[in-house]
C-alpha cells in the first residue's frame, strides 16, 4: 500500500474529508459551506496528486506493467466525485438529482475507459434517461407547495442536515477502513492471465463469423463455419484459423491467419452477451422476476387509496376553507 | 399383521402352542374357557340391553342362565379333573421377547384342585345371588337394572380370572377387575354422596393393597424369571428354598425372595379387608345387599386368602410373612368383633363379622393350616351369604330399615318364616354352635393356633373372639327376629342411610312411635326367588357340615381328613403342619426326641419362624388332642356368648328399642360409643394420611405455580428486561439504524484488518 | 495513457487502485448523504450513488481480471436499482400524500 | 412397502388443507372430514403392505437428493414403531374433525386447514429418515398447534399459546445443537457429510462418553420439554386447558409422544453410554413427576387441568420405561406412547363434549351428570378406568412393563457383563415410588369421576339446554368416541398386536446400547474380535436404517 499512497496522506484525507463534509452539509444560515468545499477539494486533490506521483515508481517495481490511469480518468473522477459531493450537499432536491445525472455520466466515462462500452451506454440510457427522470417527476410531485409568505425559503427537511458531524466522521472512518482493506492487499494482486484471448468467444458465435466472412467474400453461398457441436477445431483464436464446411459436399477447409479479416474481432458486446446469457442465465431470470415484482408492487402501491390522517384532514379542510373563503369574499362583496 | 396375530390367538390348534406351555403341565380342554367367558358374555349382553333400553327382567334371567351354565361347567371341570393340574390358554396377552429375558403373561387359566374348590362356590353362589337379585332389584327395572347385572357378570368374570388365572398378571387382572366391579356396585346408588364416597374409598384402599401385589409380582418375575404358576411352582430355586425353610435355614434364602411374600401379603390385606386396610369394607355396605352378600362377604374378600393359599410355598420361604399374616388376622378378628358388638345397623354388624371371620382365615393361614383357612372360606361363604341375604330381605321388605332397635319379632310377621329360619341357621354357623359347618372350620383354626409353637396367644385371642362373635350374632337374632313384634319402615327404599342407626334423635323417634306400627306400613314379604335362594342356602350351609366328614383321601401319599383338606393339599397350597399331622394322627411320637438343634430360640418365637421340620414340644392341649379339646372349649365359649345375648337382648325385652344391654353398656362409659364409631380409625387415617397428603398437594400446587412456573416465567422475562434496556436504540429514525449498521460494519472491518495484520505478522 | 480496448493484460494494480479509491469515496459520499439528509428522495438518491460506486468497483475488478462477470453484475445491479427506484418512489409518493412531508423523521412511530 | 403411501399420508392432508382454506367456509367441516378420512386409505395400505416379519428394518424407503455435497436429502422410511405412531396420528385426524363440528363455529376454514396441516407434519416427523426433515417437521408441528390454541382457545389463550410455543421451541433449539454436533462428529468420522439418521446412529456410538453426555443433555433439553418431564412441564397444563378439544386430543395423543419418540430414536441410540450413565437421574425426574403431578391432580377443580396434569404423571411411566433400557422397558414405553393417546384423548373428548353443553370445566359448578347424561358418564368412567391402568384396558400392559423394567434393571440381579447388562440403571425403589403413582392415579381419577358423574346433579346457574346438541351425547359424538374406546379395549386385551410388532426394533435398540457399552467399557478379556463383533452389530443397526 505504501507504494501507492502513504497512509499518512490517507488518514489526512479522511480527517479533511470528514471536516469538509461536516461544514459543507446544509444547515440554516451557514456561511461555512465554501470552506467545506475547499477542504474537500484539497483532500481529494491531495490524494490525486499522491497517486500521480507514485504511479511511475510503482510501475518500475512490478513486472506486470504499471503507470497511472491517465488523464481522462482524473477528469472523470473529479467530475464524478465533485458532482456526487454536490448531490448530498445541495439543499434543493432538484439540483441534487441533476448533479446525480452528472455523476452518472462521469462514471460512464470511466466505464468507457475500462472497456465496458455497453454498460456505459446502458447506464446513460437507463439511469440518466429513465430513472433520474422519474426521480425528478417525484420530486416535483412530492414537494410541498411553499406556503404563502415563505416563498424561496426551503423546507426544514431539505435545509437542515441531520447530525452532519456524526455522519461525516462515521462515513470517513469507514472510508479509512475500506481504503486500508482495499489498498492493503493491492501489492499482491495479479492482473488477469497473459494467455487471455479476447477473440476466443467468437468460437461460440459462428453466426457472426459467417456474416463477417460473407461480407469479406471469404465464404461461398454453400459454405458455413463449422459449428462447435459438429466437433473438430472450429475457430482457433490463438492460431487465428477458421474451419469452414461445405454444406453440400460435406468437405471442410481452413481459412488461415493470413486471411483473417480485420473486422472479425469480438467486441465488448459480444463478450458481455455471451457471458450474460451463457454463464449467468439465472441472473437474468432473477432480474426479470425482481423487475416484475417491482412493477406489481408499484402498481399496487399506486392504486392504494390514501386515507389522510385526522390531523392532516383538519388542516387541509382549514386550508381549503380559507381558499374558498378568499374566493367567496370578493363575490360576497359584490353581492 | 392383525390377521396374523388374531389367527395366532384364536384359530391355531392347541398343540401348536405347545412351546408356551412348560413340560409337566398339560393343556386342558378348551371348554373350561366357558366358565369365565360366559360371565363376560352376560356382562356384554346386559350392556346391549342397557343400550336398547330394555325395561324387563330379561337381564336378570340372562345372567342367571349364563351363570348357571358357568356353574355347571365348573362342576364338569371338577368331575373331569384327574388330579393333574393343567392350563388352558385363551389367547396371547402380554408377551415381550427380549434377547436375554422374556416376559410372558398369557390370557390363560390354570386349573388345579384349589382353583376348582374356589370356583365351585364362586359360580354357585353367584348364580344363586343373581337369582335373588332378580327380585331384589325389581324396583329399578330399566337401565339401572341392566347396569347392575352387567357389573355382576363382569364381577364373576373378574373373579374367575383371579382364581383361575395362570399367572400373576391374570390374577392382578382379576384382582383389579373385582375391585372395579366392587366400585361400580357399591356406587350403584350414585345419587347418594355416601355411596359414591364409599365406592371411592373401597377402590382407593384396595389400590394401596394392589400396589403391594403389583410389586410382589414384579419381584417374583425378577427373581424367578416368570410369573406363570405352571413354571413358578415347579421352579427348582423355589423348591430348594422351601426345603431350606423347612429346616429353618432362612439365611440361605435371598432377602429378595423373602420380600415377595411380604409384598403379596399387602395386596391380600387390602382385598380381604385386614387391619389396617379394613376400613373400606363396612362402608361398602352402601351397595345393594346382593352385592354385599356376593362380593363383600362370600367371594371377593376371600381373594386375599386365595392369594396366600396359592402362593403358600412363597410365603413359606419368607421368615416373617406367615407370622405377620397370623397376627394381623388375629388383630383384625378381635378388633372387628369389638366394633361389631356396638353397631346397631344389622348389615354393618354382618360387615364387621365378615372382617372378623376373614381375620380368622388369615390367622389360619398364618398358623400353617391353609386347609383350615380354605375350609373356613367355604363355610363362611355359605352362611355369610345367607346372613346377608336375610338382612337384605329384611331391608327390602321394611323399606330400607336396618336398625335393630326399630325391628323386633319379625319371625311372626306373615311370610317371613324362611327368612327367619335362614337367619337362625346362619347365626348358628357364625356363632360356631357345635355340629355346624362354622363350628368345625373355626375349630380347625383354633386348634392349629394352639398346637403351633408360640402361637398359643393367637389361639387365646381367637377363642375370646369366638365368644364375642356368638354374642353379637345372636344379639341380632334375638333383637330382630324374636321377641315382641314391632317394626318401623325405613325412610326410603333406596335410601337406607346408615346414619339413622347412630343419631340420638332417632332413639327418641323410636320411643315416640311407641309400639304401634308406623303409618299403616305393611312390609311386603319376600317373593319366590328370594325365598328359594334362602332355602337353598340354608340347606347348603347345613350341608357344608358334611364336608368335614367326607372327601378325605390317601392319594397324596398321606391321609387328608376331609374334602377341603384334599382339595387344598393337592394344590400349590399343599402344606401340612408337622404339628397338626402329628397330633392328629398320633403315630409319630418317636419324633418328639428330635431335638430342634438347628433351630435357635429366636426362631421359636412363632410357628412361622420355627423350624418346620422339627417338633419341639408335645402337641397337646390340656393333655389331649387339641382338635378334640377344641370341640368342647369352643362349643362352651360359643354357648356363653349366646347365653349373654339371650340375657341382655331377649330375656324380658318388651319393646324393640330397649333392652337390658342399654343399662350394661352405660357401665362402660364412652367405650361402646368409641366402638360404635369404629375406634375412630377412619378419622385417624384422615388425620395421618389424607390431610397431610392434601396439604402436600396444595403445597405442591403452589410450588408448581410459583416456583417451577415462576422460574420459567422469569426466564421468559429476561428478553423483555433486555429489550427494555436496548429499546431506546430503536428510535424509529431511519438514519439511526443506518448509522448503527455502518458502525457495525466498521467494527467488523476493524476486526478483519487486525486479524489480517496479526495473521500476516505471524 | 488511455486504456480503451482490450489489451493483453489486465488492469495493473497501480491503475486499479485509483478506480477503487474513487469507488470507495463515492460509496462513502453516498453513505454520508444517507446518514445526514432528511429528505427521503435524497436518501434514495444516495443509495443510487452507492450502487454506482459498487458498479464502478465491479467493472474495475472485471477489467482487472479480464472477464465480463463484473459487467454482468453491473447489469444486475442496474435492474435492482431500477426496481428499487420504482418501489421506493411509489412508497415515497404514498408516504408524502399521507403526511405532506418528505422527512424520514415523520415516520418515527414505525419503530415497532 | 411402497413409499407412495407414506408420501400420500403427508400430501392428502395438505391437499385437504388447501381445499379447506380456499373452499367455501360452509363446507369446511365437510371437506376436512373428507380429507381426514381420505388419509386413512394410504394409512391402511401402509399397514397392509408393511412387512411385520422384518419390522426392525426401515421400509418404504424413498429418498430424493438435495444439496448432495452437504449430505442433504429428503428421505423417508418407517420401522414398525414409526409406522404405528403414524397410524395413530392419522387415526386421530377424523376424530378431531368430528369432535369439532359444533365446537368451532367461526373461522372454520382456518381451523380445519391448520388441523390438517398439523396431521401432515406429525406424519412427517415419524416418517423422516433424514435429520433435517425430521427437525423441520418436529418444529413445524408447533405452528398449527400455536394457531389452534391462539385462535380457538378459551379465555387465557394468548398466554398459553405464547408459552407453549416459546417453551418448546427454545428447548428444541438446544436439541438442534446436539443433533448438529452428531452430524459434525459423523462427518469427521466418515469423511463425508450425511444427515441420514441411520448413518448418524452408527457413527454416534463412537463418541466418547463425555461427548455423549453433552449430546444427551442437549437432546433432552428439547425432548424433555416435549414429554414433558418434571420440572419443565408447566406449559402443558396451561396449553391443554386453553386448547380447543381437538387440539388437546392431538397434543395428548401425538405431540407429547414426539418427546419420548425423540428420546427413543435419537437420545438412546446416539448417546447410548451417556444415556445409561444418566438414566438414573432422568428416572428420578420421571418418578418425581409421577407423584408430584399426581398429587397436584388431586386438588384440581378444573377438570381439564386435572387431566392435563395426569398426562404429566402418565408420561413419567413412559420415560421410566425408556430409562430402564431393557427390552421390557422399551417395549412398555413404546406401548405407552401408542396407547396413552387413546385413554387421555378420550378423556379430553369427554371434557370437550361436556364443555360444549355447560361452558364450564369447574367441578364445583357442574357434577352428578350420570343422571342426565348416562352415555357420557359411561364413557367417562370407561376412559377414567383406562387411564387408571385397569387391567384389560390399554393403560395396564404398558404401565406394568414399564414398572417391571425399572425393577428389573438393577445391578443386583443383572451382573455386569452378562446379557442384559446394559440396563443396570434403575432398581426396585424406582418401581416402588413410581408404583405409588398408580394409587394416586386411582385417587384423583376416581375423585374426578365421583364429582363429575356421580352424586346429586349440579348444573351451573342459568344453564339452559344447548340449542343444537341434545342433553346426552348425540350419534356423531358417540361415533367419535367409539374408535378410542375400542382402541382402549382391544389394546388392553390384545397388546400382543402391538408388542409383537415392536419387538424387533426394540430388541435391536437394546442390542445397540449393549454393544456401545462394550465398546466404551471393554471388559477384561475382550479381544479385538469382540470389538469387531460390536462394530458389526453397530453397522448392521445403522445399515438397516441407511438408504439404499
Amino acid at each position: 500500500m505504501e507504494n501507492l499512497i502513504s497512509p499518512i496522506i490517507l488518514y489526512t484525507f479522511c480527517v479533511l474529508g470528514s471536516a469538509g463534509f461536516a461544514l459543507a452539509l446544509p444547515r440554516r444560515g451557514s456561511k461555512l459551506v465554501p470552506l467545506g468545499m475547499i477542504l474537500l477539494g484539497s483532500a481529494f486533490g491531495m490524494v490525486a496528486v499522491s497517486f500521480i506521483w507514485r504511479a511511475d515508481r510503482f510501475a518500475d517495481e512490478h513486472i506486470n506493467g504499471g503507470g497511472g490511469p491517465g488523464l481522462f480518468f482524473y477528469v472523470f473522477a473529479a467530475i464524478a466525485l465533485g458532482a456526487s459531493i454536490r448531490v448530498i450537499t445541495h439543499p434543493r432536491p432538484v439540483y441534487s438529482a441533476l448533479y446525480f445525472i452528472m455523476t452518472i455520466i462521469a462514471s460512464c466515462g470511466m466505464y468507457v475507459l475500462l472497456g465496458a462500452e455497453f454498460v456505459a451506454f446502458a447506464l446513460v440510457i437507463i439511469y440518466a434517461g429513465a430513472i433520474l427522470i422519474t426521480y425528478l417527476f417525484v420530486i416535483m410531485l412530492a414537494t410541498q407547495a411553499p406556503t404563502g409568505g415563505q416563498e424561496g425559503m426551503l423546507d426544514e427537511t431539505d435545509a437542515v442536515a441531520r447530525e452532519p458531524v456524526v455522519g461525516s466522521v462515521l462515513g470517513f472512518v469507514l472510508m479509512g477502513l475500506i481504503s486500508v482493506m482495499m489498498l492493503g492487499g493491492i501489492d499482491s494482486v495479479r492482473p488477469g492471465a497473459s494467455d487471455f484471448e479476447p477473440d476466443a468467444v467468437l468460437a461460440n458465435l459462428p453466426g457472426k463469423v459467417d456474416k463477417v466472412l460473407a461480407r469479406e467474400d471469404l465464404i461461398a453461398e454453400n459454405e458455413r463455419v463449422l459449428r462447435a457441436e459438429d466437433g473438430g477445431g472450429v475457430l482457433d483464436a490463438s492460431a487465428r484459423t477458421i474451419t469452414i464446411e461445405n454444406t453440400e459436399l460435406g468437405t471442410t477447409r481452413v481459412i488461415g491467419s493470413d486471411n483473417w479479416p480485420d473486422e472479425l474481432v469480438a467486441g465488448n458486446l459480444d463478450r458481455l452477451g455471451w457471458n450474460l446469457l451463457h454463464d449467468h442465465p439465472m441472473t437474468i431470470e432473477i432480474a426479470g422476476v425482481i423487475l416484475l415484482m417491482a412493477m406489481l408492487g408499484a402498481t399496487v402501491l399506486a392504486r392504494k387509496h390514501v386515507e389522510l390522517e385526522e390531523a392532516l384532514k383538519a388542516e387541509q379542510a382549514k386550508r381549503l376553507g380559507e381558499t374558498t373563503l378568499k374566493q367567496q369574499q370578493p363575490s360576497g362583496g359584490a353581492a | 399383521m392383525i390377521a396374523q396375530t388374531l389367527s395366532g390367538t384364536f384359530l391355531q390348534p392347541t398343540l401348536a402352542m405347545a412351546p408356551d406351555v412348560p413340560a409337566g403341565i398339560g393343556t386342558g380342554p378348551k371348554w373350561v374357557l366357558l366358565i369365565p367367558f360366559l360371565a363376560a358374555l352376560a356382562a356384554c349382553l346386559n350392556g346391549v340391553y342397557a343400550a336398547m333400553g330394555n325395561k324387563t327382567r330379561l337381564p336378570a334371567w340372562t345372567t342367571v342362565a349364563l351363570l348357571a351354565v358357568s356353574f355347571f361347567a365348573t362342576l364338569a371341570m371338577a368331575m373331569g379333573f384327574d388330579g393333574n393340574a393343567y392350563t388352558v390358554k385363551a389367547f396371547d396377552w402380554i408377551q415381550v421377547h427380549g434377547e436375554s429375558a422374556s416376559f410372558i403373561a398369557n390370557f390363560s387359566f390354570y386349573v388345579d384342585t384349589l382353583t376348582i374348590y374356589w370356583m365351585l362356590f364362586v359360580t354357585g353362589l353367584a348364580t344363586l345371588i343373581a337369582l335373588y337379585a332378580s327380585e331384589y332389584m325389581n324396583h329399578d327395572l330399566g337401565v339401572s337394572y341392566c347396569r347392575f347385572f352387567a357389573a355382576f357378570g363382569l364381577f364373576v368374570f373378574s373373579m374367575a380370572c383371579l382364581v383361575m388365572g395362570d399367572n400373576l398378571v391374570m390374577l392382578y387382572l382379576g384382582w383389579e377387575g373385582v375391585g372395579l366391579c366392587s366400585y361400580l356396585l357399591i356406587g350403584y346408588f350414585y345419587k347418594k354422596p355416601e355411596a359414591v364416597a364409599a365406592a371411592k374409598k373401597a377402590f382407593i384402599v384396595n389400590r394401596v393393597g394392589d400396589l403391594g401385589l403389583a410389586l410382589g409380582l414384579y419381584l417374583a418375575y425378577v427373581h424367578f424369571g416368570t410369573v406363570e404358576y405352571s413354571v413358578l411352582f415347579s421352579d427348582e430355586k423355589l423348591l430348594a428354598y422351601v426345603e431350606a425353610a423347612k429346616v429353618g435355614a432362612f439365611d440361605q434364602i435371598p432377602a429378595m425372595a423373602q420380600w415377595i411374600a411380604l409384598l403379596l401379603m399387602v395386596g391380600a390385606f387390602g382385598k380381604s379387608a385386614q387391619f389396617p386396610l379394613y376400613v373400606w369394607l363396612p362402608d361398602a355396605m352402601e351397595g345393594p345387599t346382593p352385592v354385599s352378600a356376593l362380593i363383600h362377604a362370600a367371594t371377593m374378600v376371600t381373594a386375599g386368602v386365595y392369594l396366600i393359599a396359592r402362593f403358600y410355598p412363597v410365603f413359606l420361604i419368607s421368615e416373617h410373612a406367615l407370622p405377620i399374616v397370623a397376627w394381623i388376622g388375629t388383630i383384625t378378628a378381635f378388633l372387628a368383633a369389638t366394633i361389631g358388638m356396638a353397631q346397631f345397623d344389622i348389615k354393618r354388624i354382618m360387615a364387621y363379622s365378615t372382617v372378623s371371620q376373614l381375620g380368622y382365615m388369615f390367622a389360619g393361614l398364618g398358623v400353617l393350616t391353609p386347609t383350615g383357612g380354605a375350609y373356613h372360606v367355604l363355610t363362611h361363604a355359605f352362611f355369610k351369604a345367607l346372613l346377608f341375604l336375610c338382612c337384605g330381605a329384611v331391608m327390602h321388605g321394611f323399606a330400607g330399615q336396618l336398625d335393630l332397635r326399630k325391628l323386633s319379632g319379625i319371625r311372626r310377621v306373615p311370610g317371613w318364616g324362611i327368612v327367619s329360619l335362614g337367619m337362625l341357621v346362619g347365626c348358628l354357623n357364625l356363632a360356631g354352635v357345635p355340629f355346624t359347618a362354622g363350628y368345625f372350620s373355626k375349630d380347625t383354626i383354633l386348634a392349629e393356633a394352639f398346637v403351633t409353637p408360640g402361637a398359643s396367644m393367637i389361639g387365646w385371642i381367637l377363642l375370646l373372639t369366638a365368644g364375642m362373635t356368638a354374642y353379637y350374632t345372636f344379639r341380632v337374632f334375638f333383637r330382630v327376629f324374636v321377641g315382641p313384634t314391632h317394626y318401623e319402615a325405613g325412610d326410603d327404599h333406596h335410601d337406607h342411610d346408615d346414619d339413622h342407626a347412630h343419631g340420638e334423635e332417632h332413639h327418641h323417634d323410636a320411643g315416640e312411635h311407641g309400639d304401634h306400627h308406623a303409618d299403616g306400613f305393611h312390609p311386603h314379604a319376600p317373593g319366590w326367588a328370594i325365598n328359594t335362594v334362602l332355602a337353598v342356602l340354608t340347606v347348603a350351609s347345613l350341608a357344608a357340615t358334611g364336608l368335614y366328614f367326607v372327601g378325605g383321601s390317601k392319594d397324596l401319599g398321606y391321609k387328608t381328613k376331609h374334602y377341603a383338606d384334599t382339595m387344598v393339599s393337592a394344590s400349590t397350597a399343599s402344606y401340612h403342619s408337622p404339628y397338626s399331622a402329628h397330633a392328629f394322627h398320633d403315630d409319630h411320637h418317636g419324633d418328639d426326641d428330635h431335638s430342634g438343634d438347628h433351630a435357635d430360640d429366636a426362631h421359636k418365637a412363632l410357628a412361622g419362624v420355627g423350624p418346620r421340620g422339627a417338633i419341639d414340644e408335645p402337641l397337646m392341649l390340656f393333655g389331649k388332642d387339641p382338635h378334640k379339646v377344641m370341640y368342647y372349649v369352643s362349643g362352651i365359649v360359643g354357648a356363653i356368648g349366646i347365653a349373654l345375648a339371650w340375657v341382655f337382648h331377649y330375656a324380658g325385652r318388651k319393646t324393640a328399642g330397649e333392652c337390658r344391654m342399654d343399662g350394661v353398656a352405660r357401665l362402660f362409659g364412652p367405650i361402646p360409643r368409641w366402638a360404635e364409631n369404629k375406634w375412630y380409625v377412619d378419622e385417624l387415617y384422615d388425620a395421618i394420611i389424607r390431610i397431610p397428603l392434601r396439604v402436600a398437594s396444595h403445597l405442591m400446587h403452589w410450588f408448581d405455580k410459583l416456583v417451577v412456573d415462576g422460574l420459567v416465567n422469569l426466564a421468559g422475562m429476561m428478553p423483555r428486561v433486555f429489550g427494555w434496556f436496548v429499546r431506546p436504540s430503536q428510535s424509529g429514525v431511519l438514519q439511526g439504524y443506518a448509522a448503527g449498521m455502518v458502525g457495525g460494519v466498521a467494527i467488523l472491518l476493524v476486526v478483519i484488518v487486525l486479524a489480517v495484520r496479526l495473521g500476516g505478522g505471524s | 495513457m488511455l486504456t480503451a480496448g482490450v489489451s493483453e493484460y489486465g488492469l495493473p494494480a497501480s491503475v486499479l487502485a485509483p478506480y477503487l479509491f474513487v469507488s470507495a469515496a463515492m460509496f462513502v459520499i453516498g453513505l454520508i448523504g444517507f446518514l445526514t439528509r432528511k429528505n427521503l428522495i435524497i436518501m434514495f438518491l444516495c443509495t443510487e450513488l452507492m450502487f454506482q460506486a459498487a458498479g464502478l468497483a465491479l467493472i474495475a475488478f472485471g477489467r482487472h481480471h479480464l472477464g465480463e462477470d463484473g459487467q454482468t453484475f453491473v447489469i444486475f445491479v442496474l435492474c435492482v436499482a431500477a426496481a428499487e427506484a420504482a418501489m421506493a418512489l411509489a412508497l415515497v409518493v404514498l408516504l408524502f400524500r399521507r403526511r405532506e412531508t418528505l422527512s424520514a423523521e415523520a415516520w418515527k412511530e414505525l419503530n415497532g | 412397502m411402497n413409499p407412495i403411501w407414506l408420501i400420500l399420508m403427508v400430501l392428502v392432508p395438505i391437499a385437504g388443507a388447501l381445499l379447506v382454506a380456499f373452499g367455501n367456509a360452509r363446507n369446511a367441516y365437510r371437506d376436512a372430514l373428507f380429507a381426514s378420512f381420505a388419509s386413512l386409505v394410504p394409512a391402511l395400505m401402509a399397514l397392509l403392505e408393511f412387512d411385520f416379519t422384518d419390522s426392525a428394518s426401515f421400509q418404504g424407503l424413498w429418498s430424493v437428493g438435495w444439496l448432495e455435497p452437504l449430505g442433504l436429502s429428503l428421505s423417508i422410511g418407517v420401522d414398525s414403531i414409526a409406522l404405528l405412531l403414524i397410524l395413530l396420528s392419522v387415526l386421530l385426524g377424523p376424530i378431531c374433525v368430528l369432535a369439532s363440528k359444533t365446537a368451532i363455529t367461526e373461522n372454520r376454514r382456518l381451523y380445519y386447514s391448520w388441523l390438517l396441516v398439523l396431521q401432515a407434519a406429525m406424519v412427517g416427523v415419524f416418517a423422516s429418515r433424514d435429520l433435517i426433515l425430521f427437525y423441520i417437521c418436529f418444529e413445524f408441528t408447533l405452528l398449527p398447534m400455536f394457531v389452534l390454541i391462539r385462535m380457538f382457545g378459551s379465555t387465557n389463550r394468548v398466554a398459553a399459546s405464547t408459552k407453549f410455543f416459546l417453551y418448546t421451541f427454545t428447548g428444541s433449539l438446544v436439541t438442534l445443537a446436539g443433533l448438529v454436533y452428531v452430524v459434525y462428529f459423523a462427518a469427521q468420522r466418515n469423511g463425508e457429510w450425511s444427515l441420514d439418521i441411520g448413518v448418524l446412529t452408527t457413527a454416534a456410538a463412537f463418541m466418547s462418553p463425555g461427548e455423549q453426555a453433552l449430546v444427551l443433555g442437549a437432546m433432552l433439553a428439547g425432548f424433555a420439554v416435549k414429554v414433558p418431564l418434571f420440572p419443565v412441564h408447566t406449559w402443558l397444563p396451561l396449553a391443554h386447558t386453553e386448547a380447543p378439544t381437538a387440539g388437546s386430543v392431538i397434543l395428548a395423543g401425538v405431540l407429547l409422544k414426539l418427546g419420548t419418540y425423540g428420546i427413543y430414536r435419537f437420545a438412546i441410540p446416539m448417546a447410548p453410554v451417556g444415556f445409561v450413565e444418566y438414566a438414573p437421574t432422568i428416572a428420578v425426574l420421571a418418578v418425581i413427576g409421577i407423584i408430584y403431578a399426581g398429587l397436584i391432580c388431586w386438588i384440581q377443580d378444573d377438570i381439564k387441568k386435572l387431566v392435563a396434569y395426569s398426562s404429566v404423571s402418565h408420561l413419567g411411566f413412559c420415560v421410566l420405561g425408556l430409562t430402564a433400557v431393557n427390552a421390557t422397558g422399551l417395549s412398555g414405553s413404546v406401548l405407552y406412547m401408542l396407547s396413552h393417546g387413546f385413554s387421555t384423548g378420550g378423556l379430553f373428548l369427554m371434557i370437550g363434549f361436556m364443555y360444549e353443553r355447560y361452558h364450564t370445566r369447574d367441578m364445583r359448578r357442574v357434577g352428578g351428570l350420570a343422571s342426565k347424561m348416562p352415555v357420557w358418564s359411561f364413557f367417562m368412567v370407561f376412559f377414567a378406568m383406562a387411564s387408571v391402568g385397569l387391567p384389560g384396558l390399554n393403560g395396564f400392559p404398558s404401565e406394568l412393563l414399564c414398572l417391571i423394567s425399572a425393577f428389573q434393571a438393577d445391578a443386583s440381579w443383572v451382573a455386569a457383563g452378562e446379557p442384559g447388562a446394559a440396563g443396570v440403571t434403575l432398581g426396585p425403589w424406582y418401581a416402588i415410588f413410581a408404583g405409588t403413582g398408580m394409587v394416586i392415579a386411582a385417587m384423583y381419577l376416581l375423585i374426578m369421576v365421583g364429582r363429575i358423574c356421580f352424586g346429586p346433579l349440579t348444573e351451573p346457574e342459568g344453564h339452559h339446554a344447548h340449542d343444537v346438541l341434545p342433553d346426552d351425547l348425540n350419534l356423531r359424538e358417540i361415533i367419535t368416541l367409539v374408535p378410542l374406546a375400542a382402541g382402549c379395549l382391544v389394546f388392553g386385551l390384545f397388546p400382543g398386536l402391538l408388542l409383537d410388532a415392536i419387538q424387533e426394533p426394540v430388541n435391536q435398540t437394546v442390542r445397540l446400547v449393549e454393544s456401545a457399552q462394550e465398546l466404551a467399557l471393554p471388559r477384561p478379556g475382550a479381544g479385538p474380535e469382540t470389538d469387531a463383533g460390536v462394530l458389526m452389530i453397530l453397522d448392521e443397526a445403522g445399515a438397516e436404517g441407511a438408504n439404499p
